[in-house]
């Protein structure tokens, strides 16, 4: 298992997976996600509360999660680089941020167009989840905005692995003291948790698929290009870039 | 009790040169290591390299036959660090910056009086150390040194703002140190002459 | 036409949709660039050494 | 001169203890000696709460209503502002070198360092903050309030900062930089430290900001350290 791990992590052979692997989860995604977006968009009925601006969250809980996730993915791949010194761990640090700062930038846009037409404003200042959502977006700039200012690429991935895990325990803290603050301001929850019938679940289910799909293969992208660029000193890329079929 | 500083294997990478690779050595109580090489060429990297202060890609540093990642502290506790940076506080005496020093680090039982009386600068205690010249400060840096009482010195171009009696009695002192069984790591670009065991590693 | 309208929600469902698209479609591009960018430079730096070789 | 090397490392080292007095004591001491650098942001922090009825006019409601808010934001920006010197200074004159290589555990002389700074930036905020809470017609027993959680936030920001001071010692484009690390942490502070002082100004239980503050300096007080420990290794290589 170990070993295998090792063997994975070694920067040419996950070049060679991934470029094997990425079409593979970018085409299928892109198919979950197409006939979510149709089953979302056409199929499902309506929400007999919100009328058709349901509709939204088929885009806007995946793109939340997303967020989550590839804030989640940067912190502990950090971390992980950290603590083992797998440097591969760093790469993927690196390649998770931009994309994950974008779905953060998507969430927050779609939860505020969905706020326009339910809470009759375009921003609420007392929603904790939508406070997190700005919060991780502010998150993302300072990590990507340190990582540029160093220019020595082994120190910007450690202090940037810092920054990212001390940002994680934040955004918990700051999802319950804005959880306590509308508590004091609202007097009620403004979200409300309907339970949602099966046929309008699975179409989510889908889409949560598919765009996890899709940001795989954005991801193995980026962290391919990130291997390229901090190997590129090395035999291996020399002789794949080389050699007449080239690697991209 | 003798002591054995030794790296085995030491690659560095800063950036986009390597400035060392695969570098050996060893360094027993009472004698000298000097880091060769001109200006630029990663002297100063390899010397914090093996003080701890750099992260090395490969290889590591012994010290007593235990990497120093097992007893940092224990190392740290052994040796004194003199560089270009002093580290002393321009805004506070001569006395005040000593004194900070010796709560961190175990001190000798020597009189401080006559290591400043040897180093030239008793007159200058109760003056703001900004108010010093380059030279002067450095000599403090040096009396810091002396007034720790451990076996491991690191000097880092220990001869840049000295006049000549000053490199004089620097080398004056490394020669005391070792034969007293100390031991001392030297980086410089200079040739240095020290009448005790002296090994040389050169960096391209 | 009741597709387009939603309900009156219109402006906002496909709004966000479009968004999406565009953002998904915006990440991948400059992910590409950059693959692509990065990849030119190291080539055009081997094919230099190897001519100088 | 004469006396050989007895010493084994670490017999007569002192202990952490003493790492941790003797940075207070050196940052005191040179903190006394430039009081510029204490004075400048409480300076600061006077005119930010200045300049906010001048803004949005001089009308006592509104002065009571947005009070405890305007103190808060002055001072999570005052101590932003002197944050940016933590070590700096170190880091340039090679201090930061010596305690890299001291043998006394590097958390502990941080913790002294940040120690300090709270005492010649937070602690100072704290007893200024009644005046300017006066001029915003708030009443005595709120500003006990406001004392306290401008005491335990302080805390909190000193520490949480020095992560970010850590982070961006030795950055050309470090000042900017900070305040885009720091804010986003130092928001939750924030929130607990204005709305409890908002709250006792309305006659509400304000406790739950109080114990959560607390619980929030305890918990940096015991991780922020190891975090900025780290950070300075990293920034210094």
């Amino acid at each position: 298992m170990w070993k295998w791990f090792h063997q994975l992590a070694s920067p040419p052979h996950f070049y060679r997976i991934s470029l094997i692997l990425a079409p593979w989860l970018g085409i299928s995604g892109l198919i979950l996600v197409a006939y979510g977006t149709w089953q979302g968009l056409f199929v499902v009925p309506m929400d007999y509360q919100q009328g058709d601006a349901f509709r939204i969250i088929y885009v806007h809980v995946p793109s939340a999660y997303l967020s989550m996730m590839a804030y989640m993915i940067m912190a502990t791949s950090g971390a992980i680089g950290l603590i083992w010194r797998i440097k591969l761990s760093h790469a993927v640090a690196a390649a998770a941020a931009p994309i994950g700062a974008g779905f953060t930038f998507l969430a927050l846009c779609t939860g505020s167009i969905w706020g326009r037409p339910m809470w009759g404003t375009w921003w609420e200042w007392g929603d904790p989840r939508m406070m997190s959502e700005l919060i991780l977006l502010f998150l993302y700039f300072g990590y990507m905005a340190l990582r540029s200012s160093i220019d020595d690429t082994t120190k910007a991935d450690k202090a940037s692995a810092v920054l990212a895990l001390v940002g994680i325990v934040n955004v918990v803290i700051v999802h319950f003291s804005v959880e306590w603050w509308s508590s004091l301001h609202q007097g009620q929850t403004v979200f409300k948790k309907g339970t949602m019938d099966a046929d309008m679940r699975i179409p989510l289910f889908i889409m949560l698929i598919g765009f996890t799909l899709l940001f795989g293969s954005m991801l193995l992208r980026r962290i391919r290009t990130e291997v390229l660029y901090r190997e590129r000193r090395t035999r291996w890329v020399r002789e794949m870039i080389l050699s007449p079929g080239g690697g991209a | 009790m003798t002591h054995k500083l030794s790296g085995d294997n030491l690659t560095l990478i800063r950036g986009e040169r390597c400035l060392f690779q695969e570098l050996s050595f060893a360094l027993e109580s009472g004698s000298l290591l000097i880091l060769e090489g001109r200006n630029g060429c990663g002297k100063t990297s390899l010397i914090r390299a093996i003080a701890g202060m750099l992260s090395l890609e490969e290889g590591t540093v012994y010290w007593d036959d235990v990497p120093v990642e097992r007893v940092r502290q224990t190392f740290h506790g052994s040796l004194v660090w003199l560089a270009h940076r002093t580290g002393l506080k321009g805004d506070l005496t001569l006395v005040e910056n000593l004194g900070f020093e010796r709560l961190l680090r175990a001190h000798s039982s020597q009189d401080p009086e006559e290591v400043y009386e040897r180093l030239g600068i008793s007159r200058l205690k109760k003056l703001v150390l900004r108010s010093l010249s380059a030279g002067q400060q450095r000599r403090v840096a040096l009396a810091r040194m002396l007034l720790s009482n451990v076996p491991l010195w690191f000097m880092d171009e220990p001869f840049t703002n000295l006049d000549r009696e000053g490199r004089v009695l620097v080398m004056e002192l490394v020669e005391e140190h070792c034969s007293r069984g100390g031991m001392c790591v030297m980086a410089a670009h200079q040739d240095v002459e020290i009448n005790v065991p002296t090994t040389r590693v050169k960096i391209q | 036409m009741d597709a387009l309208s939603m309900g009156g929600y219109g402006a906002y469902v496909w709004s966000c949709y479009g968004l999406t698209f565009v953002i998904v479609v915006f990440l991948n591009w400059r992910g590409r660039l950059r693959q692509k960018r990065i990849y030119r430079e190291i080539e055009v730096r081997l094919k230099a050494l190897e001519d100088r070789e | 001169m004469n006396q050989t090397i007895s010493n084994e490392g670490q017999r007569d080292i002192p202990g952490m203890f003493a790492g941790l007095a003797a940075t207070t004591k050196r940052d005191l001491l040179l903190a006394w000696k430039r009081p510029g650098d204490v004075l400048n942001p409480l300076f600061f922090f006077a005119m930010v709460c200045t300049l906010f009825p001048l803004a949005v006019g001089p009308s006592a409601e509104q002065l009571e209503f947005s009070g405890p808010g305007v103190l808060w934001v002055a001072a999570l920006l005052a101590t932003l502002l002197s944050l940016n010197a933590l070590f700096i200074s170190d880091f340039e004159d090679g201090s930061l070198d010596q305690f890299l290589v001291s043998p006394q555990p590097l958390p502990m002389l941080v913790l002294g360092k940040t120690l300090a700074h709270w005492l010649t930036s937070g602690l100072p905020l704290v007893f200024v903050s009644p005046i300017l809470a006066i001029t915003y017609r708030m009443p005595l027993s709120v500003v006990g309030v406001m004392m306290l959680t401008l005491a335990l936030g302080t805390i909190s920001l000193s520490l949480l900062g020095s992560i970010g001071a850590a982070l961006t010692v030795g950055l050309h484009r470090g000042t900017a930089l900070l305040s885009l690390l720091i804010l986003p942490l130092a928001m939750p502070i924030m929130i607990l430290g204005a709305n409890a002082v908002s709250l006792a100004a309305t006659n509400d239980i304000y406790s739950t900001g109080i114990w959560a503050l607390g619980a929030y300096a305890i918990a940096s007080l015991s991780l922020a350290p190891y975090a900025t420990a780290a950070a300075l290794r990293i920034s210094n290589e």
